[in-house]
């Protein structure tokens, strides 16, 4: 078995920050290969040099056993090498059957785009992955599964030699994941090679065979995967061992903080009504798309919402208004760290301070002193690790990225916290940290409302789940009705058996 | 780089701070004034230090909301007509009979809706200000032009015109630096020390993550364009006085002249980055070196030239510095790995 | 400016203009407004006839703007006056017709401390307060081709007199409509004050009974712009079909509409008469689409207006009404009311006589 | 599990696609309307010289809203259209000024030159100097016109300095459409189809519709991105020539303040500032629409200090439907996901 691609001893740094350094493994032919390894190991930078987008500082990529220099991801391209990143890339106002053909689309004899065969293509391979996606609407609106999914189709109309895929699983249900893998390993039957990158060892063991591990930049083992186990694994990626993952800490419930009844809004959630009190985790799970974050993003305001209301500390909360949920004590972890919970050309001070800029200000005026301290005390509580105070916090890792985000709200001294997906592209050891965290905010009073699609982390942190399907509410489950059967069922609206 | 983005005086003195553009542009003006004072004649005297007041005073004064509005990432082109419209309504009240004391606030006040229109438009309907504002630069400049036509209306009490052209007690130092002084410093200090200035450094990088942040990024935008609005209206009954004309057609292209000034000052045209003392110092470098230039006869024509390259350079230059330090950083770890 | 010689070639064999005959009148509504007394001179030191011309004077000339040929006929006037007086020429100028430009340079020529000052103002009253500073430090001002605010400059060369010109504009009029029919004005700006008074006169005189039956059907306004002017010619003819004769007392609007019923299928059926330049309009004389103009020497008017401006700086004449001086080759000028100058009648141009002037 | 059938023009779809072609519909019909309304006024208005003439005052602007809408597709912006038209008429008129022997061919191909060049410095600046289009070509703008007159000083070159075969070119006809008119039309329909039908002009929607999306999917971003701002360039240089030929009398200041009304044409045409979407052909019918306002507002007799207004307003306008069109399909869109 030869390897299709090869990549040798490659190293790559950003300004000082060394990101990956001396890494080598091979991708063969007809085999799935699993690239793991903490948020911050590299992993994301080792898909960007395959892509073409990055070029190694030293090292080189070897295609079929010549090395091969790619100026671009048009030349990645060229070598066969398709690449399914972790956030979709699609063009917006462009048909999907277009984002699909972009960049080879079929041409008729005059060199114009031929837009039957366009279509024919994009159709065909929906068939394949067995989706229902109309290929003339534009891909503007697409929910983020169906974007991964498009992203799937462009994937494989290349012809790819070599797929890699970035946590491509992150946005999709259950039954598109299947979908996805059945697919995937037709491709690698056929002769494909494959890279996964992926956070879900389920996944990672279901369909690789070959694993390659990193931690901080550096290459730590390739092996089979059947030769390790996840705990293995994980000590490997973390160069430790770990506690208990889930570290729960019993709390008294309290009051009720949060009541939410009957909340509503066309399309998108309907009759949404459940409460939550102080002391306790209530998490919201869910598959993706039951319009979860949405029901969230309403309570806190940053949505609208067309009908209910929302009960906050024994007062009606106005719609539609971040400021007054926040001033009222509520505040919201969201689930797109980049995009939502950060700005990240501004400096972690700045983030810190953000939502309380005007509690820090004197007579309206803000001066220095004091939003340095204030961010030195909450960044030092949350032990997150930093150059300076003003560097951008975009050149931290993920992990301590969230924690900015965590430091930023409890700074607010809330009495209710939302976080969605608070452990979303981090890696085992900050999430540990953040679940420890969560438990013990809890036990001192704080009510918290998780939104995840992580089973083990509902299981493990939540005092009541409240599972949504479709934008309504499928069941709300105690600690100790819930297992992974009964959540899963009642997201998939099953029948429990 | 989100240095520049800092409050100034915090950290004055560290590297990132001196080698950021405005920091330059602050450098280069100072330098600037001190070169053409001792070397072009005629240059360093009281008389040319007011004419050089008074010729930045409208772009300076449009500048100050301007600089907010860009670093939100949004942008006015419309200033201009806005100031435009206010003179040619100030020529036509006063036409009418309106007693000037009415007709000074009236116009600032017609400015400051003019602005809200544009913050609507901008806010409520979401729509991309660069169209909009293009779109309101052409209402407004016709709007102008159908309340005055071409006509010109002068004959403005002297007492008022008087004031603008003239100096504090009859010395060196010129009245409107009255305005200008007070409401650069309230500029500043909203921009660099209150909550609404960072929330509008926040809105410009990223006004999604604002909006999660609880900061009213809609309503801040829209009193934005209100205040750009209300001061270009401003500048409008300036501009009309200092002139003793009231036409349409006043400050037409000082839109681009206004955003030239602000992005050579070190703001970002995306949003994000800048500060009001790099775009101050911006305003004065092209006032200052449009001045020297003249007074040397080195012609209008030239000044353009020179206008438009320090634009272009001032953005150009910190990108090829950078990319130069990559370059340079890559070839020794390769170097180094060989 | 190694290019004024060059400049100057082109500008004389010019057939059109960007911006025309707001730049060739003088705001000659003024001597109607203006309530009395002379100008209030800053040297209102008695003259002294006798006193001799100064030699080395700084005398510079800022026309409306700088890329203007018949600006540059002007000001060539201008420069071989100075030549000839033994000072210090200079030209300076905005790009632009705005008037805020022009305060700009107003005030560099004062902290260059010229003697004298020649202007064409762009808008009578903005240049005012700088004009008045300038004055205050000693400059004269003399302004040509649009005035200022008479009580701003100490001496207005006018190219010719209102009634003059108006009267002119009513004859050449009637001459091309055979004596009767639909007439149109094509001017400048709307408020070209020079314009509006000649267009005044004009009225008046159609009001004459020789002219009873000609019919002024509209005024519109090309904004001294060759394209506005051209499609606001277009615009007339559509809406006017029995349109016999088309005014236009600027450069820019004649050359303008002469070029498009030159170009359309209106060639021979409406004539066109006005203000305007011969060598611009030579080619459509040639061709039959215009008969009959006129205008003054321009030269001759930057020529005047630098011997007076000399007169001025040497104490010759202080503006005051009856005074005179010898400008050069152009013989003897008497000081009118206001400070005013006539340089004297227009010329008319026809097929004849056209190939006899080159300007 | 993978027989679903394909789901053929869902109610959804032919909303947006009805939607879409509302969009250029709209002008037409806005179009229609004035002109019935102004020739009910004044019936000449439709004559064959007055239809002739608002089609030559419609070339020179939709040739440079052709180029522009390239450049606003790809999310960027061309200020220095109007500049580049001046130097471009200039040099163009001091070459036949000086050597009338010229042939027409040559002048258009120089225009085009000298525009492309224009456009390649802007293209480069953008790419490789990583300057926002608005600010390079802000400071080109400038430049251009700063080297214009510096070039020309007071310099005029008038229709008598022209050669005769230049001029007609302005009003010659080939099957009753006048050169320029036919120029346009080419221009327009030409660059329409190289955008709606070739890989080159779709790559260009793409990288306006997601620039990101578009390094990562291999588009030769620095190519296209260039190749954009060199048509753009090269059609204001061609419309340069054109506005030479008809005008016949060229300065500096040739174009000035033309940038405003070639980006106006564009939005009113439907082409979105924030790029990705929007027809050249569009933009074309916008330039037509602004002029046709123009002319129809002389002949009713309307003030013509209202023009301005009514070309803001109509900008104005023109995203407002923009806005409410991108709304009505994402409701559609989400309306039929939500059945899904």
């Amino acid at each position: 078995m030869s390897a299709l691609l090869e990549v040798r001893d490659v190293s790559k740094s950003f300004g000082a920050v060394a990101a990956v350094q001396g890494v080598s493994f091979p991708l063969h032919a007809g085999e799935a290969h699993a690239l793991v390894g903490e948020n911050g190991a590299g992993k994301s930078t080792i898909v960007k040099m395959l892509a073409g987008v990055h070029r190694p500082d030293t090292g080189t990529l070897v295609v079929d056993g010549t090395p091969a220099e790619f100026t671009g991801p048009a030349d990645a391209k060229a070598a066969g090498i398709a690449v399914i990143y972790q956030e979709p890339t699609l063009f917006p106002d462009l048909s999907v059957a277009e984002n699909i053909a972009m960049g080879n689309q079929p041409l008729t004899k005059l060199r114009q785009i031929d837009r039957k065969a366009m279509r024919a293509t994009a159709e065909r391979l929906f068939v394949r992955l067995g989706v229902r996606i109309d290929p003339d609407r534009p891909a503007r609106g697409l929910s983020i599964a169906d974007q991964q999914l498009v992203e799937i189709a462009k994937a494989l109309s290349s012809q790819a030699r070599v797929l890699i895929m970035d946590e491509p699983t992150a946005a999709l249900s259950g039954v598109e994941v299947d979908r996805l893998f059945a697919v995937t390993r037709a491709l690698r039957d056929e002769g494909a090679a494959i890279m996964f990158i992926s956070h879900r060892f389920e996944e990672i063991t279901a369909l690789c065979q070959r694993v390659t591990i990193m931690r901080d930049g550096k290459h730590v083992c390739t092996e089979p995967v059947e030769d390790l186990s996840v705990d293995d694994m994980i000590r490997r990626m973390v160069g430790r061992d770990l506690s208990a993952l889930y570290p729960k800490q019993e709390a008294e419930i309290g009051d009720v903080v949060l009541e939410v009844e009957g909340l509503g809004r066309e399309g998108v959630f309907r009759d949404i009504s459940f409460t939550v009190r102080a002391g306790e985790i209530v998490a919201l799970a869910g598959l993706v798309g039951a319009g979860r974050s949405e029901v969230m993003q309403a309570v806190f305001g940053v949505d609208k919402y067309d009908t209910g209301t929302v009960r906050f500390l024994g007062k009606k909360l106005k719609g539609g208004d971040p400021r007054a949920a926040m001033t009222a004590g509520m505040g919201l972890v969201p689930e797109d760290r980049r995009q939502q919970g950060l700005v990240m050309e501004l400096s972690i001070e700045r983030n810190v301070n953000l939502p309380r800029s005007r509690a820090l200000s004197r007579l309206g005026l803000l001066f220095g002193g004091r939003e340095r301290s204030e961010a030195q005390e909450w960044t030092k509580q949350l032990q997150t690790k930093f150059g300076r105070l003003t560097d951008p916090v975009g050149t931290l890792s993920g992990g301590n990225q969230q924690k900015v985000v965590l430091a930023k709200w409890l700074a607010t001294g809330p009495k209710l916290l939302i976080v969605d997906e608070p452990t979303r592209g981090i890696d085992v050891g900050t999430k540990a940290e953040v679940h420890r965290l969560l438990s013990s905010l809890a036990a001192r009073g704080l009510a918290v409302v998780m939104v995840s699609s992580e089973l083990p982390e509902v299981l493990g942190m939540a005092d009541r789940i409240v599972v949504l399907r479709e934008g309504h509410v499928a069941a709300e489950l105690t600690r100790a009705e819930a297992t992974e059967e009964t959540v899963m069922y009642a997201a998939m609206g099953q029948e429990t058996k | 780089m989100s240095d520049t983005a800092a409050p100034r005086g915090i950290r004055r003195g560290e590297l990132g701070k001196l080698a950021s553009w405005d920091g330059i542009i602050i450098v280069l003006t100072v330098l600037a004034l001190v070169v053409a004072s001792l070397a072009v004649p005629n240059f360093g005297t009281s008389r040319n230090y007011t004419f050089l007041v008074l010729d930045l005073m409208p772009i300076l004064l449009i500048a100050l909301p301007m600089t907010l509005i860009i670093v939100t990432g949004e942008i006015d082109l419309s200033v201009a007509s806005t100031l435009g419209f206010t003179s040619a309504l100030m020529g036509w009240f006063w036409n009418n009979g309106l007693s000037i004391e009415m007709i000074i606030p009236l116009c600032i006040v017609i400015g400051a809706v003019l602005g809200a229109f544009n913050g609507f438009l901008v806010t409520r309907l979401g729509l991309p200000s660069l169209a909009v504002t293009i779109g309101t630069l052409a209402l407004y400049r016709g709007l102008a032009l159908v309340v005055l036509g071409d006509g010109a209306v002068a004959d403005f009490p002297f007492d008022y015109t008087g004031w603008v052209t003239g100096t504090i007690g009859g010395g060196s130092i010129p009245n409107v630096l009255l305005l200008l002084i007070p409401l650069a410093i309230v500029f500043g200090i909203v921009l660099h020390a209150t909550p609404v200035g960072r929330a509008l450094y926040a809105m410009g990088a990223n006004d999604k993550a604002a909006h999660f942040a609880g900061i009213r990024v809609e309503r801040t935008k829209f009193w934005l364009y209100v205040a750009s609005g209300a001061v270009a209206g401003l500048v409008g009954v300036l501009w009309t006085l200092r002139y003793s004309s009231a036409r349409a057609d006043n400050g037409s292209g000082l839109e681009l002249a206004v955003v030239a000034a602000v992005l050579l000052g070190g703001v970002s045209i995306f949003g994000g980055k800048g500060s009001l003392p790099g775009v101050l110092a911006g305003v004065v470098l092209l006032a200052v070196l449009q001045n020297a230039l003249r007074l040397q006869d080195v012609s209008g024509q030239a000044l353009n030239i020179v206008t438009g390259a320090l634009l272009v350079l001032s953005v150009l230059l910190p990108n090829i510095v950078t990319s130069l330090r990559t370059t340079w950083h890559r070839r020794r770890l390769r170097q180094a790995a060989a | 400016m190694i290019r004024t010689h060059h400049r100057l070639l082109t500008a004389a064999t010019a057939s059109l203009l960007v911006l025309g005959l707001t730049a060739c009148g003088g705001t000659t509504k003024d001597s109607n407004e203006s309530s009395g007394g002379g100008p209030a001179g800053a040297g209102a030191a008695s003259a002294d006839p006798n006193a001799a011309i100064k030699e080395g004077l700084k005398i510079a000339f800022l026309p409306k703007q700088l890329n203007n040929p018949y600006s540059d006929v002007e000001t060539s006037g201008g420069e071989a006056a100075v030549k000839e007086l033994k000072g210090e020429y200079k030209k300076v100028g905005p790009n632009d017709a705005s008037a805020s430009s022009q305060v700009s340079y107003i005030n560099t020529l004062i902290q260059q401390q010229q003697d004298v000052i020649v202007v064409a103002a762009n808008d009578p009253n903005a240049v005012c307060p700088s004009l008045n500073q300038a004055r205050q430090a000693g400059i004269k001002v003399v302004t040509f081709d649009s005035d200022s605010a008479q009580e701003c400059r100490d001496a207005f060369i006018n190219q010719a007199t209102t009634q003059g010109i108006g009267e002119s504009l009513a004859k050449m009029a009637n001459e091309l409509a055979g004596g009767e029919g639909e007439i149109a004005i094509l001017s400048a700006t709307p408020n070209a004050t020079n314009q509006n008074a000649w267009i005044e006169v004009m009225k008046s005189e159609l009001a004459k009974p020789e002219n009873s039956k000609l019919k002024l059907v509209k005024t519109v306004y090309g904004n001294d712009d060759d394209q506005k002017s051209f499609q606001e010619a277009q615009g007339l003819l559509q809406s006017y079909p029995n349109l016999k004769v088309i005014v236009s007392p600027t450069t820019v609007g004649i050359a303008a509409a002469s070029r498009y019923v030159s170009s359309s299928n209106y060639k021979g059926k409406v004539a066109i008469t006005g203000l305007g330049l011969p060598n611009q309009m030579r080619e459509y004389v040639k061709d039959g689409t215009v008969k009959k103009f006129a205008l003054w020497n321009p030269a001759d008017i930057g020529f005047l207006a630098a011997y007076a401006g000399a007169a001025l700086a040497s104490g010759k004449i202080t503006s005051a009404e009856g005074q005179k001086f010898t400008a050069g080759k152009l013989g003897d000028y008497t000081i009118g009311a206001d400070g005013e100058i006539v340089l004297g009648p227009p010329t008319e141009f026809t097929a004849e006589n056209i190939d006899q002037f080159n300007f | 599990m993978a027989a679903i059938a394909t789901p053929s023009a869902s109610p959804a779809r032919r909303a947006f696609g009805g939607l879409v072609k509302t969009r250029e519909l709209g002008i037409v019909i806005a179009l229609i309307a004035l002109v019935v309304y102004t020739a009910a006024n004044n019936p000449r208005f439709l004559s064959a010289q007055s239809i002739r003439d608002i089609l030559l005052n419609t070339a020179i602007l939709a040739v440079m809203a052709a180029g522009q809408a390239v450049v606003v597709i790809t999310r960027n912006i061309d200020l220095s259209v109007g500049s580049v038209l001046g130097l471009s008429a200039y040099a163009v008129a001091t070459l036949l000024q000086a050597n009338p022997g010229v042939p027409m061919v040559v002048a258009l191909l120089i225009g085009l030159a000298v525009g492309a060049a224009a456009g390649a410095l802007n293209g480069v600046l953008v790419r490789y100097g990583k300057v926002p289009a608005l600010v390079v070509t802000l400071g080109t703008m400038y430049i251009w016109r700063g080297v214009a007159y510096s070039w020309a000083g007071g310099d005029q070159v008038t229709a008598s300095e022209l050669p005769k075969h230049f001029l007609s070119f302005a009003n010659d006809s080939v099957l009753g459409i006048p050169w320029p008119v036919l120029v346009a039309i080419v221009v327009v329909l030409g660059v329409t189809v190289v955008m709606r039908n070739y890989r080159a002009g779709r790559e260009l929607y793409a990288m306006g519709s997601s620039p990101d999306a578009a390094e990562l999917a291999g588009i030769k971003v620095s190519r296209n991105l260039i190749g954009a701002f060199i048509v753009s360039g090269a059609l204001a240089g061609l419309a340069g020539v054109l506005f030479a030929a008809r005008f016949g009398t060229i300065d500096a200041s040739a174009g000035n303040g033309y940038e405003l009304n070639v980006v106006a044409a564009v939005v009113v045409g439907g082409v979105a500032i924030s790029g990705g979407s929007g027809t050249v052909w569009g933009a074309g019918l916008g330039a037509l629409l602004l002029t046709v306002i123009g002319s129809a507002l002389t002949v009713l007799s309307i003030n013509q200090f209202w023009q301005q207004a009514i070309v803001g307003a109509l900008i104005i306008l023109a995203i407002c439907a923009d806005r409410v069109v991108a709304v009505r399909i994402a409701r559609a869109l989400r309306k039929r996901d939500s059945h899904v």
